[in-house]
């Protein structure tokens, strides 16, 4: 049977060649930007920065935001939002360790804790969600609220330590094979997540979720249930970063986790341009969180002032995104 | 050390970790600290991780691998860079701390709590003659604001003074005060007893100023620590009884005189409390404190 | 899951009148508005049952029902003999039913094989995709097809008919018994949808059973074996399409007779004015290259051409929406070149698009606001201020005017049938006063009735003195035109007149099979 | 012409009163959690509650964050986010009283410094979502980011008092009729704000814009611009909010105006649920803030512990928007 339409390959190849080269910008924008900030450091640093002690250093740094990042990631994959991160990994830390001072909890069991409440809080998000139809902005926004809520009845407000916090703190600043744990921790878990979203069923369902939720309704795909994941896997990996916090500051205040809530954001948005056109994937949200670590790695061994800091961090922020959404949008139109 | 810099020709090179550069007191000291440090030829740098404690204990492994020979971490209660004085420790690097106490790593405190608490809290007791009601915007995550609690609740111990006490929000603490303070002025109307609002530091302070001048009433005192430039212009407006100006800067250089000990002493050293010079500010003493310290109130 | 069914089991298969789907009594309201009221469908294995009826008469409603995406009020559901309830799709999916809805229904970021695999692989071995076994599948399906859509390619870079392609593929993943159809050739040319046809003829030759959508009543003919007719959520009757012609079905559907689309009877022939729109080698690759056309004042063009020549490309170039590559434009004389379509509008010239609810509608806005979308600026007002009351007022006039069926201008437009639907976009285009109006398949899932009276819109138009720039993949309807010209990779290949511009004639046009001839 | 539908005013009748009652509980759901609100802290706190005084006290208490809030309306509407709202709210107070400081202008210049400042903020804004194409929620991200960099490059850091703010904190403290200024303005940029969103070409393209983008660049509407437009909108409110709170206390600090962000997004979101069905409005706005107020007065009155306070503040959100979401799902159902 003949087939009228034109052959889309060929479309392609009768693309200009300032269309490819925009196209090759649009893709790879993201990593460039990274790239010349690795590149400018290195020259303007090289005894410093271009080591291999500082580059497990500046992934060990990454670890804790990353893993926040990439569960954030599930719920932006869902189109959904989650506020409440910050919060629910200042609640784990608080709540675990306040566990482990009070009723003398090992640290395998502190774990499963956390991830219970991650998991709890990412459930009665995903329920409000769902069952009461409320927005998740603001379905999150309240209850991190709650969590917060939670945090002080609990600890009362007062940052907690750990009386003897050796083989707690190892967690975090153990070493294997001169590497630290967080660094195989945020690897492991990324290979776990990148699995979970790109080769399951569950994960196809999200993105297809994200993508149209009633095509996706309608094909079949259990809507409602796999938004409630999202939102769970979103709020153990936020726990999971709020004990690794704690671990590695050998305790845990009530506001501690509070400030991964925009760094996350800022990384899976700066990882949804990372060759991908504006969707999430864990591998952008990943590189995303180093290319920030690497430009506050940058700024501490360079030595800049304050001001300097906030503006290079959010030209960063929009280069790294702008190059490849204007190479993308200049492709289309070449 | 093992510094990078010649530290034993006495040419230090000194990380600074800062809180957040919007918190004035430590940005004074470590402005005090970095002028004098500038002064002996002394090469500082300062990373602002703005008020995340990860990034602050990233930050200190930074000033790690550029291997440093002192690092001065600020405010962050220095229990919680474990990770931080760890990789200093391990590395042989000293670390010391403005404001945050000390702790295994962290050798040396410049105290920003207790003894900034103790004569504004004496002279609330003292305004009020013993009796009466205070309100107290604490803020229990910060340990400065903690020491000062404690300042002021041990001063009240043996008093006839009620507290009503509420966690002020950070950020959003001056509208936040406002809000309880405005409450708590509608639950303690004009003549019933001596009141006072009590803030554990300017911010909440004035934000109870706002509602206090908002509802119209002039029958409350309010205490604040710090001393910044909107407490003192308040206090010789006659809206604010009293603050603890912090001779931050000079505090700060005091503290930087002492980077060779901290140098010399090591990563074991004996820990130690270096007290925060400080001037109680009341409505009785502000014009002989302007005239001393002319830009105060900017 | 499926094993039991109908085909399987010889018993049930030569039983004298098999039914594999029963619709009993079925009736639904949505808010006060009654879709269905005690509507019954039957539908016999290895059989096609077409539903027609106006816009709006409830023919997607019973299918969404069915597909469980919709409940219904009252009713029952017999699927293979026994009585069952669906309460979402999965429910559907596990009886053995598939269905292509009448909306596109596919994720645009996916690749055509991920939108194909979406919810066929349910039981996956824990939950892991079976990446290689899924690709076999929809290698087989497309092959049955008789159709490649290149399968990594996502959807939202393929054309129009071609996810129309990966919608059918999707349904033809499973194994169904009873397949519902909503409009599936709606924006399919002839041989794409003569391709569809021979599909259903391998499936209804398996034992599936067939529920077909369609407005193209010839084709309904043409396919079904038997026609359930609705009027306002009711049933008007079942007949078997042998009974049945385009008259008599055309007189159950609107419960009145619809004269045939006439040629354009001008007095004065519209081509011999003055010329409004010249375009001169028009190119923006890959779609269109070297296109060239003249537009008469008053005159109605008809753009004929296969899917993909590139015909919503060129009007999107009129009105400004992409670049210009090369070639020149004038308007009425002058230079024409707009950069976006409010320069094209403000210029007169407008389009009313090709894709009414993604590219046309405010869907949760009301009919006032759709309408007034495209006028907000009112002329003479500098201040810039808006008048709802004015809007109202012009809605409710223009509502008249262009037979929109809604309770009121307040209603929201997502609730209403696709017809009235599209004579808002329409009427929003023709209320900001072009002197040129394109129009991109106006009447895709209009029904017959809707249809004749957005034929009389233009006619009205034409003769007030605005151009019309008709696409249309529909060749029968281009019969209102005065002239037709027609595209084909880019370019404009041939102009015919009215006279000889029959279907047969335009296909073989826009496949190339006839010499161009001067025009 | 004949119609052949059914006369619609019959088909109305038959709606069944579930769903008329349904109908208007997702209406009014919202407005009737703030009543439920008002009522019960009346009857717990008769004396301070429920006066006239603490009535207007509970205006003024909003209406900086209304002014905020109003303006994200703006930005929402169109289909936007501005994340940066907070820091410019920070950086108008820091430059206006910097500059009020050293070049010693007055009031009405401060005023219009303010506007320049957050039209300005908002004019990037704008630029960096439309030309370089980079998602609203990294590109304000972004913007504010550098907003705070340019905070400190311009005060170090320190707060700002201003040596003699008589005049200036008279801007908030000053009363009319005996209410306070910032009620006036609040009111009065609301009927502003409501008459361009809902009665000029400028809010109704907004509106459009929000709705389909798409279908309104069809339409002659030039998308960019709007989108412009409002996050310049959007803008100046935060700058306004900015000035006036640098005017409640007569100083300025880097970070005072941040605590706005996330109140302003709750009482949007919130107010996107009252009266309408997840349409972001200026008067829903309005109501969000006040609720939120009127929540944390009742609070302070009743003198709950802070975590009481969290987990109220969480709950009433969610019940906020939840009761009208609920309802209205069910009306459909109905
Ligand atoms: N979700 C809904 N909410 C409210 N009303 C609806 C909804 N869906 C359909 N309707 C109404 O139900 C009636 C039947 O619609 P339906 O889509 O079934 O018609 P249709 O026969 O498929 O028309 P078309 O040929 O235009 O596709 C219409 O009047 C429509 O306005
Ligand atoms: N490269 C492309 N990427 C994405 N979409 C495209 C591309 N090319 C065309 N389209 C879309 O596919 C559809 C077909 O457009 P085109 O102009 O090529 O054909 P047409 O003659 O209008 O065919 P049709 O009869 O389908 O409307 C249009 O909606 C167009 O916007
Ligand atoms: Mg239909
Ligand atoms: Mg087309």
């Amino acid at each position: 049977m003949s087939t009228v339409t034109l052959d889309p390959t060929s479309v392609v190849a009768t693309r200009p060649a300032s269309a490819r080269i925009w196209k090759w910008f649009g893709r790879y924008g993201a990593l460039l930007v990274l790239g010349v900030l690795v590149v400018g450091t290195s020259l303007l640093e090289p005894t410093t920065f271009a080591t291999y002690d500082n580059f497990i250093n500046i992934l060990n740094q990454s670890a804790l935001s990353a893993i926040i990042a990439m569960g954030l990631t599930f719920a932006l994959v869902t189109g959904e939002f989650d506020l409440s991160i910050g919060n629910v990994a200042s609640l784990s830390g608080v709540v675990c360790l306040s566990t482990m001072v009070n009723q003398d909890i090992g640290i395998v069991a502190a774990l499963v804790l956390a991830v219970a409440i991650g998991a709890l809080v990412g459930l009665v998000n995903g329920l409000v969600v769902t069952l009461l139809n409320v927005n998740a902005l603001v379905a999150t926004l309240g209850i991190g609220t709650v969590a917060v809520g939670v945090n002080y009845a609990v600890a009362g407000g007062t940052p907690i330590g750990l009386p003897d916090p050796g083989g707690f703190i190892q967690l975090t600043l153990g070493r294997f094979l001169g590497i630290p744990y967080p660094v195989f921790m945020m690897f492991g878990l990324a290979a776990i997540l990148w699995f979970i979203l790109n080769r399951t069923v569950l994960g196809q369902s999200m993105q297809a979720v994200g993508g149209n939720p009633v095509a996706a309704q309608l094909s079949g795909i259990r809507v409602d249930r796999v938004r409630v994941f999202a939102f769970v896997i979103c709020g153990i990996c936020a726990a999971l970063t709020g004990i690794l916090l704690a671990s590695r500051t050998g305790s845990a205040a009530v506001s501690g986790g509070d400030s991964y809530l925009l760094a996350a954001f800022a990384a899976a948005f700066f990882g949804s341009a990372v060759l991908r056109d504006g969707e999430f994937h864990v591998l952008g949200t990943l590189v995303g969180v180093i290319t920030v670590s690497v430009g506050f790695n940058a700024i501490a061994l360079i030595g800049l002032e304050t001001y300097w800091q906030y503006l290079f961090q959010g030209l960063l922020l929009i280069l790294g995104v702008g190059v490849g959404s204007l190479a993308r949008r200049r492709a289309a139109a070449a | 050390g093992s510094g990078g810099g010649d530290a034993a020709d006495g040419e230090y090179t000194i990380g600074i970790v800062k809180f957040a550069s919007s918190d004035q007191t430590s940005e004074e000291a470590i402005a005090g600290f970095r002028a004098y440090a500038e002064e002996q030829g002394w090469e500082t740098s300062a990373v602002d991780p703005q008020g995340a404690v990860d990034k602050a204990n990233g930050a200190m492994q930074d000033y790690v691998q550029k291997d440093v020979d002192l690092i001065v971490t600020a405010v962050f209660d220095s229990k919680t860079l474990t990770a931080g004085a760890q990789a200093a420790k391990a590395a042989d690097i000293p670390v010391v701390s403005i404001s945050g106490g000390t702790a295994d790593g962290i050798t040396a405190n410049l105290d920003a709590g207790v003894s900034n608490g103790e004569p504004v809290a004496a002279q609330l007791v003292e305004d009020m003659e013993g009796k009466g009601e205070v309100l107290v915007l604490g803020y229990k995550s910060g340990l400065p604001c903690i020491g000062r609690e404690e300042a002021l609740n041990d001063a009240l111990e043996d008093t006839d003074i009620t507290i009503t006490r509420n966690e002020v929000p950070i950020p959003g603490q001056v509208e936040g005060s406002t809000q309880f303070a405005q409450a708590w002025l509608a639950k303690h109307p004009k003549g019933s007893g001596p009141l006072a609002v009590w803030g554990c530091f300017d911010d909440p302070a004035l934000g109870a100023i706002a509602a206090l001048k908002s509802s119209g009433r002039d029958d409350v005192l309010v205490y604040g620590i710090n001393g910044q430039p909107g407490a003192i212009n308040a206090i010789e407006a006659g809206d604010m009884r009293a603050t603890v100006y912090l001779l931050a800067t000079e505090a700060g250089k005091n503290f930087a005189k002492l980077v060779p000990d901290f140098v010399e002493g090591g990563v074991d050293a004996e820990p130690q409390e270096v007290d925060l010079t400080n001037v109680l500010v009341t409505t009785d003493t502000i014009a002989d404190f302007l005239s001393e310290y002319p830009d105060a109130g900017e | 899951m499926t094993d039991a069914t109908a085909l399987d089991d010889p018993t049930v298969a030569s039983s004298p009148s098999p039914t594999c789907l029963e619709m009993i009594g079925v009736s639904k309201q949505f808010g006060g508005h009654q879709a269905l009221e005690d509507v019954s469908i039957t539908l016999s294995p290895g059989r096609v049952l077409a539903l027609c009826g106006a816009n709006g008469a409830g023919k997607s409603t019973l299918v969404r029902i069915l597909a469980g995406a919709e409940s219904a009020d009252t009713g029952t559901i017999r699927v293979h003999g026994s009585e069952v309830s669906i309460h979402a799709p999965q429910d559907a999916t596990r009886l053995g039913l598939s269905f292509i809805h009448q909306e596109l229904n596919l994720v645009p970021k996916f690749t055509a094989l991920q939108n194909m695999a979406m919810g066929a692989d349910r039981t996956g071995r824990g939950g892991v995709l079976d990446l290689r076994s899924l690709r076999r599948k929809a290698l087989q399906v497309q092959e049955r097809i008789g159709y490649q859509v290149p399968l990594d390619v996502k959807v939202e870079d393929l054309a129009v008919s071609e996810r129309w392609m990966v919608s059918l593929g999707r349904s033809l993943m499973r194994d169904a018994t009873i397949v519902a159809m909503d409009e599936p050739t709606a924006s399919f040319t002839r041989e794409e949808a003569e391709r569809l046809y021979s599909i259903i003829d391998e499936l209804t030759a398996d034992g599936v059973g067939i529920i077909y959508i369609s407005h193209r009543l010839e084709e309904v003919l043409q396919v079904a074996d038997d026609v359930t007719v609705l009027r306002n959520g009711r049933l008007v009757g079942s007949f078997a399409a042998a009974d049945l012609d385009i008259a008599s079905l055309t007189h159950h559907i609107v419960g009145r007779e619809v004269a045939q689309v006439a040629h354009r009877a001008g007095e004065v022939d519209p081509a011999s004015g003055p010329a409004l729109l010249e375009v001169r080698g028009l190119t923006r690759e890959p779609r269109v290259r070297d296109a060239s056309l003249t537009l008469h004042r008053g005159e109605i063009l008809g753009v004929a051409g296969l899917v993909g020549s590139g015909r919503t490309e060129l009007a999107r170039l009129l009105i400004g929406a992409d670049p210009v590559g090369a070639g020149t434009m004038t308007l009425d004389g002058a230079p024409y070149r707009p950069r976006s379509p409010f320069e094209a509008i403000k210029a007169g010239v407008a389009l009313v698009p090709e894709e009414r609810r993604s590219q046309g509608l405010i869907l949760r806005n009301t009919v006032s606001t759709n309408l007034g979308m495209a006028s907000l600026r009112e002329p003479g007002n500098k201040l810039g201020t808006y008048s709802p009351r004015r809007a109202v007022r012009i809605a409710r006039e223009a509502v008249a005017r262009f037979g929109i069926k809604a309770n009121s201008v307040h209603e929201t437009v997502g609730e209403l049938s696709g017809g009235n639907q599209q004579k808002i976009v329409v009427g929003k285009y023709v209320l900001a006063g072009p002197q040129l109006l394109i129009l991109d398949e106006p009447t895709v899932g209009v029904d017959v009735g809707a249809r004749g009276e957005i034929y009389d819109i233009i006619r009205d138009l034409a003769a007030a003195g605005t151009s019309i720039l008709m696409i249309s993949s529909d060749f029968e309807e281009l019969a209102i035109c005065d002239r037709v010209v027609v595209m084909r990779e880019g370019s404009i290949v041939a102009t015919v007149p009215a006279a000889r511009a029959t279907k047969d004639h335009l296909t073989s046009l826009c496949f190339g099979t006839t010499e161009q001839e001067p025009s």
